[in-house]
């Protein structure tokens, strides 16, 4: 399929979308406090462009941070948990429980414990996106093929290599799910991780941006803000679909270009 | 400023304010501007906050040094294990206020509070209680309050919780036209943006507080006088907040920062009976179990002609 | 290696008993061939010996020794689908620990013995379903096992590839003396390659007879002898037998 | 199995937890304002036991709401998207840009369609927890065994058939993996919901009650609400559990009662 | 119905030709049997056929009249997990919009034909292999079909139940006239069934020879008769034939 078709509908779709917008705004003649212009969003945007740039790297980098570690430990959670239903029964809900704390609740802990700043911020990204990828791991392997297990339980393979070559490929599919999810959660976990231990200074980030531009009535800011913010999270998802579709595309119906 | 002020070595500390840079802080960034801080032989690094950042749990557990928080946490953390003091009152009145829509019928806050309006506040806060028990308010209706100001722009019946000099301004400048009652003339007026800093820090470094405290005195002092630079700085670390928006409210919040005790004490300046009458009213609110036997052992403050600033190298270094 | 009074019962609504009271002994060394009617359990007996299912009642007997290496063709093909064929077809020797130029070394011949040259690099899903049988026939054999248990390994070839495979099948028995048990549903395969024929009945599964194949010599000429014909004749009549007192 | 082996595991599991938190108070001092001990947290919810009762009622309320809505709508546009790759390609980011819009940005408009409350709360729990039903939907859709959707072709089925018959049974599992995921963040979203757009009052929703009591530093109240929030979470976690053994267990590797 | 010139190359690296202009006429209600070497095409040409697979270059000409209601049998099972055997059988009536009674009925009877009778509810997992096989066959019947691709139905069988089976097939193609075309490994199989056997080289699949089988009669008995064994042998000759050119 050639390059272009590839990019064409969400291009498509994001234009639509924004006509919607603007097209709503004036219909329905929303105030700006409410809903600003697409107009009036870009152009905040332009204004404040050194801040918001500054703010989006820090954003980003909390965000990427908290994805990146939510990845490694959801993998390893997710796989330790499939080896036994024993210790499944007992460790899941309290997984689950992680993502059931709100954030400005554990915000004082976080923040006495890591300090401010982008460590708290990663910590929050990574709590708030941990879930997902335990959950996709684990169905992953419990789905695994049982007819393959036994082909290695016959070869008496070891733990780790039963992992490495059999149940972590089989659970790929499964697991670049959860990765996506994570990759959204990580950027909203790095927003309200940042409401939580905004550090100060020129280079807020860009949940700071937010906080302060919602008190101040500045809804064509806040919209900027969370365009960008969004940006980092379509970053870490084509990322995400990308590595999903290296590893997917030789053997998995998921990365087949189909025929439509 | 001083240029070598590094070279000569400075103490390094770190304020956790409560919300991001606005006037409510402006003494901090006058001080800084104008070299008062670097007299002092301090070195302020000022963090800002937000609604959810967790400021008092931060300074208490001594993470920071110094912060702003309310006369009532204050009273509310040291129940549950804190030990903070008090060292600066930035507000001798309380800017909390509920603003209501210019053309809405109330126009009093009793009348609002004895009708069946809709108030977003930050419910179960000791001025909300204080002014349910003074008003009655069993048929208003309070709903969640949030930074945000577009739901209280859009219902021409909604109240909201706001500070005076605030969003009042940021309306105002938008041609929203408010009516705003200050929640003080109920009579219930806590200390709010308070400087405090841990029991165990100020008797470790007391010259590092006492000289924090007198260089956020003339800081004050020059902000009141001429506002305009340090609103310009603020306005640079705040693109929410344009700086005409920071000129208007430092001057709304004027009235709140001085008053006869501060012409006679200083700016900042606290007083017992004042912190004793807010921890009698919280206790009898339910929200304070015990009156602390001390009063004077909440806040602490050095006398106003207690001669020059000196260098705070002497106290063990804090950051 | 033996099995006896082996019983199978699968729990379910209603239960299936798959097997009853097997007996077989597998010597070192021997070549042993299973024929039944589908359903029969003749699978169920190959998972019990390779410990992938467990007997109800009765089970096996080992020599004293270790436990053997086993070499397993499944029914299906069972590849794993993202793994290129040279890779699938190693990877009982990868799970050895065998070095990758050994291993790479191994898996190619095993890859040319089964006719795949000019599809180690090939994908799983792109061959055709004999391909992907024999991929697994060449993995079950790469490891040089010492038990091998093969489930209907060429029931998916024509006439002309599965002969050529049945005479690489005995020359490597002939050369590595391994145990075998093969499961097939072609009583020719089962005469030129066993030294015995365990004929089962239908389900619930028992021994209904055996033929010992006294076979001098197994070139490709045998299969048009007499003695041959005669032994194919036998065990047909056996399998006969057993479908009509069964069915 | 019986039944004591199934409970036994998050039984020992949570009073291991509980412990290990009591010690930890205990071990590092830490102080009230942080974290309470475990025995703070229970008395506070036995003293404010008839407002934490109603509070839970209707967070639950707002939780399930949210929920059912999130797994209707994920799986049917989960459904939708998994019919072309250029639908995918064009709405996929749309729907994930849904996740990455803090809710406290979106609460204003949210308020002025629903109204402060119950309904408002609906939805926001159901925003957070859309994505991963349609992600884990969509996952599933685009893996169903191409041999099993050639049987379909053959038999010219049409789309609606094709969906019940073939590609909704074959992405269960996945769709239960991402309802799993839903369960947890429809009660953050109810909460959250809660902090911006519920009544306060005798019955507040336990959102209400843990952004007073975080303001009063009663961290022992706080937690006690957020325990209870969470006990509606396992609620539902537990649901989804139930529900999926019962449509996978004749026939999936994930529902079977392994060896173990 | 016919196919002319038809060639098929999967692209890939190296891309591999499968099928090299193949020409095979497909009268109304006649029996075709195809025979050629492991992965030589024979699945391919099916495909192409049921439409699931599309020719490189040429192409099929149908009769002008509408496109026929098709039973495939898959070389392998593919039965859906989720469904038991009853339901996985009555799967093309369903999506025909049968009753349910009617469906069901249909459904027993097929069951009854393969000989799956008392496994109608069972999960397909819990079958043998055979078994699962014999399910897909009585899929590909039950709604009596007017294009029947079979592709290896029986491989999976025993001896036995697959001449029964061959038998249960002859019949219903007698009553039902069917176009039928079934591919085989067994070249017995395919000259008890088939009108005509065609036999395809080894890849890239070109039709090598035809057989015309003119038996009079096909009772059981045929099989012994030495014509039946000489159209035997002209198939098996063929074939070797076409493997010595190819291989
Ligand atoms: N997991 C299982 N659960 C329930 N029943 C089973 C299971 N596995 C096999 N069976 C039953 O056991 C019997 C024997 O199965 P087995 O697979 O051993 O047959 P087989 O002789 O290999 O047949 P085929 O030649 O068709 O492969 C069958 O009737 C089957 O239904
Ligand atoms: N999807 C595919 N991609 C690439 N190559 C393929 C694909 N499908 C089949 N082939 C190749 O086409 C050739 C013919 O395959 P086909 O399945 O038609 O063989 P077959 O005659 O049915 O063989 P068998 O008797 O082993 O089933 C094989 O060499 C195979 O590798
Ligand atoms: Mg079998
Ligand atoms: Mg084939």
């Amino acid at each position: 399929m050639p390059r272009i078709a590839v990019a064409a509908p969400p291009i498509a779709v994001v234009a639509a979308t924004v006509l919607l917008w603007w097209l709503a705004v004036r219909a329905f003649e929303i105030p700006e406090y409410l809903l600003p212009t697409p107009g009036a969003v870009l152009e905040a945007v332009w204004v404040e462009r050194d801040r918001l740039a500054w703010g989006m790297l820090a954003t980003a980098i909390g965000a990427s941070g908290g994805f990146a570690i939510a990845a490694a430990l959801g993998i390893a959670i997710g796989s330790i948990l499939g080896l036994s239903r024993f210790l499944e029964r007992g460790f899941y809900p309290l997984t689950l429980l992680l993502q059931m704390v709100p954030l400005v609740a554990l915000a004082p802990i976080l923040v006495v414990w890591l300090g401010y700043g982008q460590r708290a911020v990663i910590a929050s990204a990574a709590i708030v996106a941990l879930f997902p990828v335990i959950a996709n791991t684990l169905g992953g392997m419990r789905s695994v093929d049982r007819d393959l297990e036994e082909l290695f339980s016959l070869h008496r393979a070891g733990l780790a290599s039963r992992w490495w070559r059999l149940r972590l490929p089989a659970s790929l599919p499964s697991i670049v799910t959860g990765l996506r999810i994570a990759a959204g959660l990580a950027v909203i976990g790095a927003i309200v991780g940042e409401f939580v231990s905004a550090y100060a200074g020129d280079r807020a980030p860009l949940g700071m941006v937010i906080v302060s531009a919602m008190r101040e009535y500045r809804t064509d800011l806040m919209f900027g803000a969370i365009g960008l913010a969004a940006i980092v999270g379509f970053a870490l998802f084509g990322i995400v679909n990308f590595g999903g579709w290296l590893l997917l595309r030789r053997w998995h119906a998921s990365a087949r270009s189909s025929s439509d | 400023g001083d240029p070598d002020a590094t070279s000569r070595g400075r103490t390094s500390v770190s304020v956790q304010l409560n919300w991001v840079p606005e006037p409510e802080f402006g003494g901090f960034w006058q001080a800084e501007l104008d070299g008062v801080f670097a007299d002092a032989g301090l070195k302020v690094e000022l963090i800002a906050g937000g609604p959810s950042v967790p400021s008092a749990q931060l300074i208490a557990s001594g993470k920071v040094p110094f912060g702003i928080v309310s006369g009532g946490e204050l009273l509310s953390i040291n129940e549950r294990g804190g030990s903070l003091v008090a060292l600066f009152a930035t507000f001798q009145g309380d800017p909390t206020a509920i603003m209501v829509h210019e053309a809405s019928p109330w126009k009093t806050l009793e009348e609002l509070w004895r009708s069946d309006a809709t108030v977003a506040c930050e419910a179960n806060l000791p001025f909300v209680t204080f002014l349910n028990r003074k008003y009655g308010g069993e048929n208003l209706k309070l709903v969640a309050h949030s930074t945000a100001l577009a739901n209280f722009v859009n219902d021409p019946t909604l109240a909201k919780q706001c500070f005076v000099f605030a969003e009042p301004v940021t309306l105002e400048l938008q041609n929203v036209p408010v009516r705003v009652f200050p929640v003080l003339e109920s009579g219930f007026n806590p200390y709010t943006a308070v400087l405090v800093t841990t029991r165990e820090h100020l008797a470790a470094n007391p010259e590092t507080c006492r000289a924090m405290v007198m260089a956020l005195r003339r800081g004050w002092d020059g902000y009141l006088a001429d506002p305009t630079k340090a609103n310009a700085a603020m306005a640079k670390l705040n693109p929410a907040m344009s700086v005409e928006a920071m000129n208007l409210a430092a001057k709304k919040q004027r009235f709140l920062v001085e008053d006869e005790t501060t012409r006679s004490h200083a700016v900042g300046w606290m007083t017992g009976e004042r912190w004793n009458t807010l921890a009698e009213q919280m206790n009898s609110l339910g929200k304070l179990e015990q009156i602390p036997d001390e009063i004077e052992a909440i806040f602490w403050q050095p006398p106003v002609d207690d001669g020059p600033m000196a260098p705070a190298l002497e106290d063990s270094a804090t950051s | 290696m033996a099995l006896r009074g082996l019983c199978r019962t699968f729990s379910g609504d209603p239960p299936v008993e798959a097997l009853r009271s097997i007996d077989i002994d597998l010597a070192p060394g021997s070549f042993t061939a299973l024929i039944g009617p589908s359903g029969c359990g003749k699978t169920t007996v190959l998972r019990i010996l390779a410990g992938l299912d467990e007997a109800s009642s009765g089970g096996f007997e080992f020599e004293p020794s270790r436990t053997p290496r086993i070499g397993y063709c499944f029914q299906e093909p069972r590849l794993l689908p993202w793994r290129r064929i040279d890779a699938n077809v190693a990877l009982p020797l990868e799970l050895e620990g065998m070095p990758r130029e050994e291993r790479r070394r191994r898996a190619g011949s095993a890859i040319e013995r089964v006719e795949l040259g000019g599809f180690a690099a090939a994908m799983p899903a792109t061959l055709s379903g004999g391909m992907r049988m024999r991929a697994a026939v060449a993995r079950a054999l790469v490891a040089e096992p010492q038990l091998l248990l093969l489930d209907e390994p060429f029931g998916a070839l024509d006439e002309v590839t599965r002969y050529r495979l049945d005479e690489m099948l005995h020359d490597l028995w002939r050369r590595d003396r391994f145990t075998a048990l093969l499961v097939t549903h072609s009583i020719p395969e089962a005469v030129f390659l066993a030294e015995r024929v365990v004929v089962l009945s239908p389900r619930p599964g028992r021994i209904i007879g055996e033929v010992a194949v006294d076979l001098t010599e197994r070139t490709p000429q045998v299969r048009a002898t007499d003695e041959f014909a005669h032994l194919v004749q036998r065990v047909y009549r056996l399998l006969l037998e057993a479908m009509g007192d069964g069915a």
